[in-house]
């Protein structure tokens, strides 16, 4: 076992703010060290400063024993370190196999061979099990086949330290298991991996070394043997967790939301079901199963066909706008592309849906800071200066961010794609709890999630979603894991099959 | 009466007043003649700059089998070899007002004047103005037509002891000259004429002064006849002293040459240059188009 | 943009004086060249003369902002005024010459600007065509109907009525002419717009990112077709204070004119991407440019061929100084 | 983009064929109007004035996908010109007329635009200032350069030298004259470029997202700067066949070619914002708008005065077509 990079007493400061104060870490070839800690803790930032994305304000890093200064990230990738951003990494215009090859073009002479690395991209998407042509555009892609795509990239060139930040945020179990198989077969190989993920489970299941970081500071290192889901979580928050899913409000008989059978052309047919008023109704369902089309269409982001009732009243189609009056918003899955502007400051976005709440003439500035306080506090939103850019905030903050700002609308209705993508497990906890609060106010709420645990813990009431059509309905006690799976991927009882 | 001729006809957009005129006198007697000799076809084309002017007479030749040309260079050097490209074809070609680079392409040649439009400005200038008089120059837009009038009006003024206080590209617009005069009058406290050179610019000029409320200190001489300004002559406007005439109609007199030509044995190959004369109250009527928009 | 969005607190000061500090300079440059430079008639001029590209680069600002660009401007204003002046002289016979006159040509001016940034902004936030396609075909329709209804030559505003109008670009209260009054309270109107209004807010994130803008229920054709019609509308304005100077309008009337409004706006610091605009960077802009002619004039140091030259020199400067702080990145 | 990004296979197909049958429609209506519309003369004569902003915008075609933008080739390509005049006339007494004399004219013209190109490259790339405020202050430099080189009036090669040089417009071989050879080995070797070279990739994914190219080890300013040197380059190019046409350069050669070139790169189905360019598509551009000119001229249609306004209406019909597919959405 050798010592591939380390890293002694790193200090990141940004302006006057300082982020991490003095974290040791290092990495071993064939061996799977995890990261982990609160959003906000600094994960991304010290695997930034380790693949040469940031340079470290102090500390030192040494590759082989030998003291190193990557002035860019390309000296990190020429030294064989390779990073996996948890924000994505891609050219939206460009085509899967152009992003994968990209600044690293196969050629013969002047000229490109397509056909060779359209076969390898076909080739390393096939490791991954994602079938995607690679001459699609990667605009076109669903948020988890873009994920697929940055990690095929990385996949491709093969690293000395592989550095993966989130990877699987935005993946389903199905699609996990085959990236985790991936890692296993590198570590097996001799790749130093750093792996970092809210999933406790997946480090379990993997890690073989874990290091825990909470605001900035160095927790502990320790073999992730005998260190228990419990412990991890206890080691991040700093606090003992008590249950993590809260008791299920009793929804009233009112039907807040009905949708009859409403059409997405190409993405999903003919899906109708009823919301009752202080509901929890979850949405599951494998990648592409068209839950996210569903919800764009029922709230008018995507041109739709069918009937959709709010309160009883049908709902103006094609208009965001009518919709939030009506009390109806949704949350993207796509925080970065779809949700926030990450060139703007957290005020702007925080109050860019409900901008009419603070003065439909002049803003009134003063309401908004207050209003901003008020969402740092509810969502526990860890900023360290409130003129920051969303885009500087940590990717879990940017979700909770995008939550307080949904939530700003006081909808009578929330439907959250994906709602605890990227956030850790204490945050996790509040949002759950926030959202049972949600139902127990009387407000219904639709909650899609590729999180089993995560539908099963909140949801009364369970839509499953099948290749763009509600392949069943389960509630109560008959809402499990393997029913949820059979009905989603269409297998019937007697065969038993984990695809 | 049996054949049937084709004529094109080449000039310059009409992005200044007098280009305007130009345009109009055009196309005036292109009606006139087309009513009056029905054997005859006209191909009109006016183009923003050299390069495109080009271009229409080589789809006049290509598509339009004219059997004559009548050009108003945008420029005397880029037409050049084109117009003789044009002539080696045996067509009939009239140049007017800017002679081409090589003397004896053309077989018809009708001009106004321009070194004699700056002649003529400046020895009123000259013959009017004391030694030691300070007058402002606006210059239109930097072409070689633009410096011949200048160089003329500056060697006319030679040694009458007039002192030129600054000259500046007015660009024969009426907006940039007003612009270019206001700062004249705050830069200089003496000015006791104004060549504006063109009567658009006149008109901006004019403009500024009444402005700087300094109408009484100062006179204007523009070019060109302009309707607006050759009324104010009549009416004798004390700031409106003269003008000089740059013909606008000079194109219709070779448009109408050139077809006089081909329908006619009269023979009208030649030069005929028409001068430019001096616009005074006296003569100034029959310099007086109403209906032309210049 | 994200270079902006990177620009930390320090740097972004000198980001925010940039063009500030480029006027300030021409200013004092002025001042030492011609001794008139400062005095009331010379700054009455620069200033009033500057109101037309100002005010129209103001309304720019909204559309670069929302992430657009409108190139027909200068011929619309041409247009705009020409239909103004035939109009007004047509209803001499029915209004005679007087307010009511002056009124309907206002009101004419003010409805033809609209009409023409309604055809914009409907080919490019419904049609959705690109902004630059669409508004380079309207720039030689525009330009080409004015020369056309002048006949290649001027169209001018009856006497009469022009003397009765002139005021309106001559004089104006308490020694300020209306042009820059009108200006003044356009560019503090548009600077509110932009700070502290929903509007100016909405304009910025669609320009920042369109999908994030539609998923926070912004209607966003509506919202970019509103930037052009309020240009429009603003080039209407414009013709307003323009007709009166000299009662005229040819094909040469506003040439070049949007160039020197879209450079106003990106000199006075906004993006030309779109996503960030600052209306009082862009009055600032707009008076760089005007004093660079102005002080060309006053001081006749080079060949007038080179003064072409010497803005082009003075423009880059200028916003070297406001990117100097990021360039450091 | 993003729009684009969305259109599916199906829509995507008229968007490709869109400036397709524009061509192909304008064409029809050329032969309907004219019998020797389709002759060998005039055919000639169009596709060989197309040549000289086909060959720019070819290089635009690089520049706007990598997300840039030059309004400078106009007055550039003047400069140039003027340049390459002044430096054969210079020559002519050490190497007389002949082959000489024109390749070192030649060598002068690329050279010239290589460094103007490398200008606009440098101070956009390394000093971070908008493309557009750059190249808007080099277009006014070079423009007043070229006046006054011309000192306002025109500046032309030395009369034997010309009619030497003359036959590298007018003749060709097997009857297709060289401005049209060149052209078309420039688009084709762009065609390649864009669509089967790195360089061509890399440029895309500039213009698409300027962090990711980056993040990729792509050499980002070197790229940008390279796109600008390449046009540069082009225009040196496009003047060695521009000189021989007309034999003169003066302030008012190449006015507005930007626009044209531009309008045509935009035609073609390349995007504006950056991050997609299809180089054959400028072609079928630049083809348009020269056949609009040709076919007015072919047909007294109209009073020349609305000739601006028919062009303005068909570039805008020409991308409609083409954006049909995606307005859909
Ligand atoms: N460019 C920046 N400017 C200012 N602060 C920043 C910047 N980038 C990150 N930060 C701050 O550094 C801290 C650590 O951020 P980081 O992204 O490393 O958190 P993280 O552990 O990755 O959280 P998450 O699990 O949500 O991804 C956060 O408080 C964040 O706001
Ligand atoms: N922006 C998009 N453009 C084109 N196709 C998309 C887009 N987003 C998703 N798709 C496709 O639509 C189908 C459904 O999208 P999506 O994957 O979001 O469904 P989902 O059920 O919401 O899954 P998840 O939300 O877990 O990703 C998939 O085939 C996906 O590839
Ligand atoms: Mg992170
Ligand atoms: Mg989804």
């Amino acid at each position: 076992m050798t010592l591939v990079l380390q890293a002694d007493g790193i200090i990141k400061r940004f302006g006057p703010i300082e982020v991490l104060h003095g974290v040791d870490f290092d990495l071993t070839a064939g061996q799977i060290h995890a990261l982990i800690g609160e959003n906000g803790a600094g994960k991304s930032t010290m695997m930034k400063i380790l693949g040469g994305y940031l340079s470290p304000s102090e500390g030192q890093l040494m590759l082989d024993g030998v003291p190193v200064q990557f002035k860019s990230q390309k000296e990190a990738e020429a030294a064989g370190i390779l990073m996996i951003h948890q924000e994505f990494n891609l050219a939206l215009q460009l085509t899967v196999e152009e992003n994968i090859f990209l600044g690293r073009e196969k050629r013969s002479g002047l000229f490109l061979k397509h056909s060779a690395m359209r076969d390898e991209a076909r080739d390393l998407l096939a490791r991954l099990d994602c079938h995607v042509d690679p001459r699609t555009r990667v605009g076109d892609l669903s948020v988890s086949d873009r994920q697929m795509v940055e990690i095929a990239r990385a996949l491709g060139r093969n690293a000395r330290v592989l550095i993966m930040d989130e990877p699987t945020a935005v993946l389903t179990n199905r699609e996990t298991d085959m990236l985790l198989d991936q890692i296993e077969q590198l570590r097996n190989a001799g790749t130093a991996v750093l792996y970092t993920s809210h999933k406790l489970d997946e480090i379990r299941r993997i890690a073989d070394l874990v290091t825990v970081l909470r605001d900035g500071g160095h927790i502990v290192s320790r073999p992730a043997e005998g260190f228990s889901e419990n412990d991890m979580a206890v080691a991040m928050v700093g606090r003992e967790l008590s249950d993590l899913f809260p008791a299920k409000a009793k929804p009233q008989e009112e039907v807040v939301l009905e949708v009859e059978n409403f059409t997405v052309p190409g993405r999903m047919e003919n899906a109708s079901f009823r919301l009752h008023r202080g509901e929890v109704l979850g949405f599951a369902g494998l990648v592409g199963a068209g839950r996210t089309e569903l919800m764009e269409g029922i709230v008018g982001l995507r041109p739709a066909t069918g009937s959709v009732k709010v309160m009883g009243n049908p709902l103006q189609q094609g208009s965001v706008l009518a919709a939030c009056k009506a009390g109806l918003v949704y949350l993207t899955e796509d925080r970065k592309d779809k949700g926030l502007l990450l060139g703007k400051n957290l005020t702007e976005n925080l109050t860019l849906l409900a901008l009419d709440r603070f003065g439909s003439l002049r803003i009134d500035k003063q309401a908004e800071d207050r209003a901003l306080s008020q969402a740092i506090d509810d969502f526990d939103i860890r900023v360290k200066d409130r003129e920051m850019n969303a885009g500087s905030l940590s990717g879990g903050n940017q979700q909770k961010l995008l939550l307080a700002k949904v939530m700003l609308a006081e909808p009578e209705i929330v439907i959250i794609d994906e709602p605890t993508r990227g956030i850790d497990i204490g945050t996790k906890q509040q949002i759950y709890e926030f959202i049972s609060a949600l139902a127990a106010q009387g407000k219904s709420v639709i909650v899609i999630s590729s999180e089993l645990p995560e539908i099963i813990g909140l949801s009364g009431r369970v839509i499953v979603m099948g290749r763009g059509h509600i392949a069943g309905e389960l509630s109560g006690a008959d809402i499990t894991e393997d029913r949820i799976l059979r009905l989603a991927m269409g297998v019937g009882e007697d065969t038993k099959e984990t695809a | 009466q049996d054949a049937n001729y084709t004529i094109g006809v080449a000039i310059p957009a009409a992005t200044h007043g007098f280009m305007g005129g130009l345009n109009y006198h055009a196309r005036a007697s292109i009606e006139r003649l087309e009513a009056t000799y029905p054997q005859l076809d006209f191909v009109l084309a006016t183009s923003g700059d050299a390069g495109k002017m080009v271009n229409d007479i080589e789809d006049m030749v290509a598509t339009r089998n004219i059997d004559a040309l009548v050009v108003l260079p945008f420029e005397s050097e880029p037409l050049t070899s084109p117009v003789q490209a044009v002539k080696e074809q045996g067509i009939w070609v009239t140049v007017v007002d800017r002679g081409l680079a090589v003397p004896g392409i053309e077989d018809l040649y009708v001009a106004g004047d321009n070194t004699g439009f700056g002649r003529t400005a400046g020895e009123y200038f000259a013959k009017t103005l004391k030694d030691g008089d300070n007058i402002v120059v606006l210059r239109g837009i930097p072409t070689t037509l633009d410096n011949e009038r200048v160089d003329a009006f500056s060697a006319a003024i030679e040694g009458s002891g007039i002192n030129v206080l600054d000259m500046q590209h007015g660009n024969w617009n009426r907006d940039d000259a007003f612009d270019v005069m206001q700062d004249f009058l705050s830069k200089f406290d003496d000015i006791d004429a104004v060549w504006a050179a063109d009567d658009d610019m006149a008109v901006g000029v004019l403009e500024a002064i009444s402005q700087a409320g300094r109408s009484e200190e100062m006179w204007v001489v523009g070019g060109a006849g302009m309707k607006e300004i050759i009324k104010r002559i009549m009416d004798g406007d004390p700031q409106l002293p003269v003008n000089v005439t740059y013909p606008p109609a000079q194109i219709a007199t070779a448009i109408e040459m050139t077809a006089l030509g081909l329908v006619s044995a009269t023979p009208v190959s030649g030069r005929f240059i028409i001068g430019s004369q001096v616009i005074t109250p006296e003569n100034a009527e029959k310099f007086y188009f109403p209906d032309s928009p210049f | 943009m994200s270079k902006l969005a990177k620009s930390s607190p320090r740097k972004f000061n000198l980001h925010v004086l940039g063009p500030l500090l480029a006027l300030v300079a021409l200013i004092l440059l002025g001042a030492s060249l011609n001794s008139n430079f400062l005095g009331y008639g010379n700054v009455t001029n620069v200033l009033a003369r500057s109101a037309f590209i100002g005010i129209i680069a103001v309304g720019m600002t909204f559309v670069i902002t929302a992430g657009g660009i409108d190139l027909s401007v200068g011929s619309m204003a041409a247009f705009v005024a020409g239909v103004m002046i035939l109009a007004m002289n047509a209803l001499i016979p029915i209004l005679g010459v007087g307010v009511p006159l002056i009124v309907a040509g206002m009101g004419v001016a003010l409805l033809a600007g609209f009409l023409a940034g309604f055809m914009n902004g409907f080919l490019i936030a419904k049609i959705r065509i690109e902004a630059f396609i669409v508004t380079l075909g309207s720039m030689g329709i525009y330009r080409s109907l004015i020369t056309w209804l002048s006949d290649g030559g001027t169209l001018s505003l009856n006497f009469e009525a022009r003397s009765f109008y002139r005021p309106v670009y001559y004089d104006g209260i308490w020694g300020v002419s209306w042009p820059i009054i009108v200006f003044a309270a356009v560019a503090i109107l548009g600077e509110l717009a932009m700070r502290h209004t929903p509007f100016g807010r909405h304009c910025a994130a669609l320009g920042a990112n369109e999908q994030v803008a539609k998923y926070s229920a912004i209607k966003v054709d509506r919202l970019r077709m509103g930037t052009y019609v309020l240009l429009g509308v603003l080039v209407g304005l414009a013709t307003i204070m323009y007709v009166p100077r000299l009662g005229s309008a040819s094909g040469s009337t506003g040439v070049l004119w949007e160039l020197e409004a879209i450079a106003a706006v990106i000199i006075g610091g906004t993006v030309l991407k779109g996503g960030f605009g600052r209306v009082w960077g862009t009055v600032i802009g707009v008076l760089i440019l005007s004093l660079i002619d102005n002080i060309l004039n006053l001081a006749s140091i080079v060949s007038p061929y080179l003064n072409g030259a010497i803005q082009g020199v003075i423009v880059i400067l200028a916003v070297v100084l406001q990117r100097e702080g990021k360039s450091a990145k």
